[in-house]
């Protein structure tokens, strides 16, 4: 391992997650850390801690200038975003590589290019990936109005510069679209600093489903299986799992050939995740976005593969060569994660902060919990609500719900209000059972979820 | 706070249970209340000798951790609000408004901002802190009299580190 | 036992016993807490140096957990020897000399070994335990009036249980 | 899961893991405890623990009446004996029987057939597995040299009611024999209450090789492939692995089938496994002994098979069959077991008792920990040092290696003395990365050991 010493520029569970994958290939750690972190698990676990900033994410973990001299001045040689914050920046990326620095993802060029998701769409077309019917970018009501005619009613609004479920906008009778448009842009301008719009076509009974990928700087691609993220509140991931269940043979192959084939075609570098929707009604399957970053939800696949995802990312950005072929990677069994978030769901979900009295995990093996979380932790009020990823793996997927609820059942948390027994909830819900979720679902059920029954 | 003769209320024993996880909890040996006729000592090893009158141990300081660091020219462009004073017993601390590379000169070869002794006005320019070729300039914030500069020139410091401390006047 | 202005009540135990069990889930190997005229100290190793006039802190107690059983015919079988006496706030103790059934009475119908206000000798049997049909008398071990009995006949008791108090004579 | 409420008739770190993989089933727990153990960490995982005795084991966790009487009078339905202690107790199984228990595991006659090491390889040669050439039982020194000069030496004198490494001699000269039978008689007496031998041929370069089966009542058995287990101090296993490497293929097959047809034969149900002593020299592989119960080194094959060895007992016991047949048992990937010892290596690995102060285990995915120690937990004298199983998964051997020494150094252990630094030594020797260890490599390179270097 040519890596001495990585910054570590982000915090929480990843932040310990990569500390683990770092020290167990012998490499050093140092952590940037905001004021409101100093004491947090992952700070102790580092060899170093390092003060960037106050609390307030833009002075620090989103300051590519504090990063990279924190990085600089520490002596690191290599820098791993994590997800979220700057982890898909390619302005931190390009800082690295003028200050010598191994940013620890795919390149500058990979990050602006699927940054942008209508360039990413081009560039998944050009791979023959199928995309949704939709535009380019779309500048006037009477442009928007022309794709409506092609596309067909209901339609998504999306920001070119959003992604991750950020800056969309349903329309469902053309008569809204030049307004939602203006709305669109303006949110888009205020979010990401660019009002660029475009349309794609809206699948109303949607799965979403991604496939793993890992590439190495020669040319070397291989995928690590699928996960199905249907289980979403707000265009947020709430449940993962891996493998994808109830997915027709034919349409598993085709999504993994043609996330394959889209990394390939970019000669793409690091761990990354080419996101599909996959139509129910149809059975047809779409490019969304590439995720050019580890992922939140990465567990599951190293549960079902063996396959530790971080510290390949770690060897792919020392510049070695991917150590297996596509014929090396066996999937095993099921896996379903369930993120374990400081909010309150009797009160809309509201996040929660304060001091975690009572922390006691389930444990036992084939249990996994990726955590910054400790009996006495303080829940900061700065930054997002995510407290834990409880994952669990077993031979069948029906085990596997089992396990998953069998552990949030047995989770002691005090202090802090949390979605357990929603996690519960949804986990144990028929939809979930027989694998007929959508990305509409949690929306559909939420109303019949009663706090007061759980646990 | 007590009458003459009362038992370990729930109370009591909570407040002391915690005490007793937070001292777990940190990095201390021993631990010591006393509060009018109540007092609670914690500890590990053979227990502190009874002392009548023992000032309490002093707080173990985390000293800022500094690391050498590449010296690119300082020029001074941003001038960062100066923080907020803090006392201390060595007198008021000024620290870093940003983490960055410290520097004591207004340019290579020319004299410190300040020196130990130097007298300062709250707007004095002691020190800059650069990120990146971007230099904020660090205000005394309080008048008085230098007398610790704790960060050697050019040293990486990180935000809130105690950069000096001034006597005030 | 107890000095004119209060003995230790059950809460004081109890309170002390959370204090014991707080600073053994810790780290530390003492504890000490004064509060007026009350003075706790808990520890391992050799006691802390005694200041001025402390009395020797309480031994911390555990209470017996109980439970119902199923109910085979007792025929007594073995004689076990007697517990050591332990003294405690409510008497001296009588313990279960093995985990099994309590039988108060010889035989169903039968009147009990003892009853509460008879005098014992220490080789009075109070009672049998019983464990898969082997049966240990158990002794009374000091010289007194039976002043509690803590189990029902036929209930499930752990090793080392309270069955009973006897006030000493 | 027809069971409800299961007593634990064990301690330490396998009562922990039968409390985790009974509360997944949904099963209740109790577990029986000594005085020394009534604060465990077993003891408040549990639903309840009862004290059934002082800490010396045979008023304790030996005595078949006072367990037996714990689970019936708290309302048990069935009992896991765990491995040592009365795991594989005949009469335990009886008395369970008899008090309408389920006694987690095999038959009383099972356990009492394999339990008798003479008769358990009469079984082994009926089921055609390949025994060591030797001798039903010995009971004259005439017998014995009349044996020797049929089996040649070195050879071997065993009690048939030992096992487990324990009650065996080596006899290099004939005249030694006369002598060695008569002090071997009085030790198996004395430690078995049942003085008799018999003898096998002692193999110099040996490996220990053993296969884990799985039977249901309905005569189903699978082998869950098998495990090297020959780095060895004093004939017990201290550093486990599956599968066993470097191993022929015909080999491996080979030995899979005898252990299944052994079970099979017999009827085997619960959890099993044939032990086989491999001739480095010649190739061949012997049976050794039959263990009937759970194996301390259970959690490697479970990481590379993903199947839990303790809920499939319970399964079984509780009358289910076998939800899966030999081609669903799919094998990733390399596990790596080190047994973490309360010994102190350079005083003659002499057991050391007290308070563990520091108790910091290594954290990351792929490394499972199995131990019922925290900080602060008092390390008792009475009973065997073990204190945590550190098991490691890694897709390839060479990478479980460097996981396994990686998180041997990250383990921050204080207050009594550990072999955690002696299992860094162990693992990283060569006859160990080149797979050409002997159950003697330990007692050959244990001098080169400088505990002063360890950290």
């Amino acid at each position: 391992m040519s890596l001495r010493r990585v910054l570590i520029a982000n915090r929480g569970e990843i932040a310990v997650r990569i500390v683990h994958a770092c020290r167990e290939l012998g490499i050093e750690t140092v952590l940037a850390v905001s004021e409101a972190d100093r004491d947090s698990l992952g700070a102790r676990l580092a060899d170093r801690a390092v003060c960037i900033g106050p609390p307030r994410a833009p002075q620090s973990y989103l300051d590519i200038a504090r990063v990279v001299t924190a990085a600089v001045a520490t002596g690191c040689d290599a820098l791993h975003p994590g997800y979220g914050f700057l982890s898909e920046s390619a302005g931190l990326a390009r800082a690295c590589v003028e200050h010598g620095l191994t940013f620890v993802g795919p390149t500058a060029e990979h990050l602006r290019a699927m940054g942008d998701k209508i360039s990413a769409r081009r560039l998944a077309r050009e791979a023959g990936v199928p995309t949704l019917p939709g535009s380019e970018q779309v500048r006037t009501p009477e442009e928007a109005l022309a794709v409506a005619r092609g596309v067909g009613l209901p339609l998504i609004v999306k920001a070119s510069a959003g992604g991750g479920g950020r800056g969309m906008k349903v329309v469902f009778d053309a008569a809204e679209l030049p307004s939602v448009l203006t709305t669109a842009a303006a949110e888009a301008a205020a979010a990401f600093g660019d009002p660029t719009l475009y349309i794609e076509r809206f699948v109303r009974n949607a799965r979403h489903v991604e496939v793993q990928v890992l590439g190495d700087r020669y040319g070397h691609v291989v995928h690590l299986g699928e996960r199905d993220c249907s289980l979403q509140r707000r265009n947020q991931k709430v449940v993962e799992e891996a493998p994808a269940p109830a997915l027709p043979a034919e349409v598993r192959d085709a999504q993994h050939a043609a996330a394959v084939r889209l990394a390939e075609r970019i000669g793409y570098e690091s761990a990354g995740t080419v996101e599909f929707v996959l139509d129910r009604d149809t059975g047809e399957f779409f490019f969304l976005e590439m995720n050019t970053r580890i992922q939140v939800e990465h567990p599951v696949t190293e549960l079902v593969t063996g396959i530790d995802l971080v510290q390949q990312q770690l060897r792919v950005a020392a510049g070695e060569p991917l150590s297996f072929g596509q014929a090396d990677v066996v999937h095993r069994g099921h896996a379903i994660e369930c993120r374990i978030t400081a909010e309150v769901p009797s009160e809309n979900f509201r996040p929660d902060a304060g001091r975690i009295t009572v922390w006691e995990p389930p444990g036992g093996p084939n249990v996994r919990l990726d955590t910054h979380c400790l009996p006495g932790y303080l829940v900061p009020v700065f930054y997002d609500s995510l407290l834990a990823k409880l994952a669990v793996y077993a031979p069948t997927r029906d085990e596997a719900i089992a396990r998953a609820r069998s552990a949030l059942r047995r989770f002691g948390i005090e202090g802090v209000g949390t979605t357990v027994g929603f996690l519960d909830f949804l986990v144990g819900r028929p939809e979930f059972a027989d694998a007929t979720m959508t990305t509409h679902t949690i929306a559909d059920v939420i109303d019949q979820f009663a706090p007061a029954d759980a646990a | 706070m007590s009458e003459p003769t009362r038992g370990l209320t729930d109370d009591d024993v909570d407040q002391v249970a915690r005490l007793v996880e937070s001292l777990d909890r940190s990095g201390f040996d021993f631990l010591q209340v006393e509060l009018g006729d109540l007092r609670i000592t914690i500890g590990t090893g053979s227990p502190p000798a009874p002392d009548v009158a023992t000032p309490p141990p002093p707080p173990p300081v985390v000293a800022p951790v500094v690391a050498p660091a590449a010296v690119p020219a300082p020029v001074p462009q941003t001038v960062a609000p100066p923080p907020p004073p803090s006392v201390n017993a060595g007198g008021v601390e000024i620290t870093a408004p940003t983490m960055g590379i410290f520097y004591a000169r207004p340019e290579p070869g020319k004299p410190p901002f300040v020196a130990i002794g130097d007298v300062v006005e709250e707007t004095t320019t002691v020190a800059l802190v650069e990120v990146m070729k971007t230099f904020h300039s660090v205000a005394a914030g309080v008048r008085g009299t230098v007398v610790e500069v704790c960060v050697s020139d050019t040293d990486f410091v990180e935000f809130g580190a105690v950069l000096m401390r001034v006597d005030p006047a």
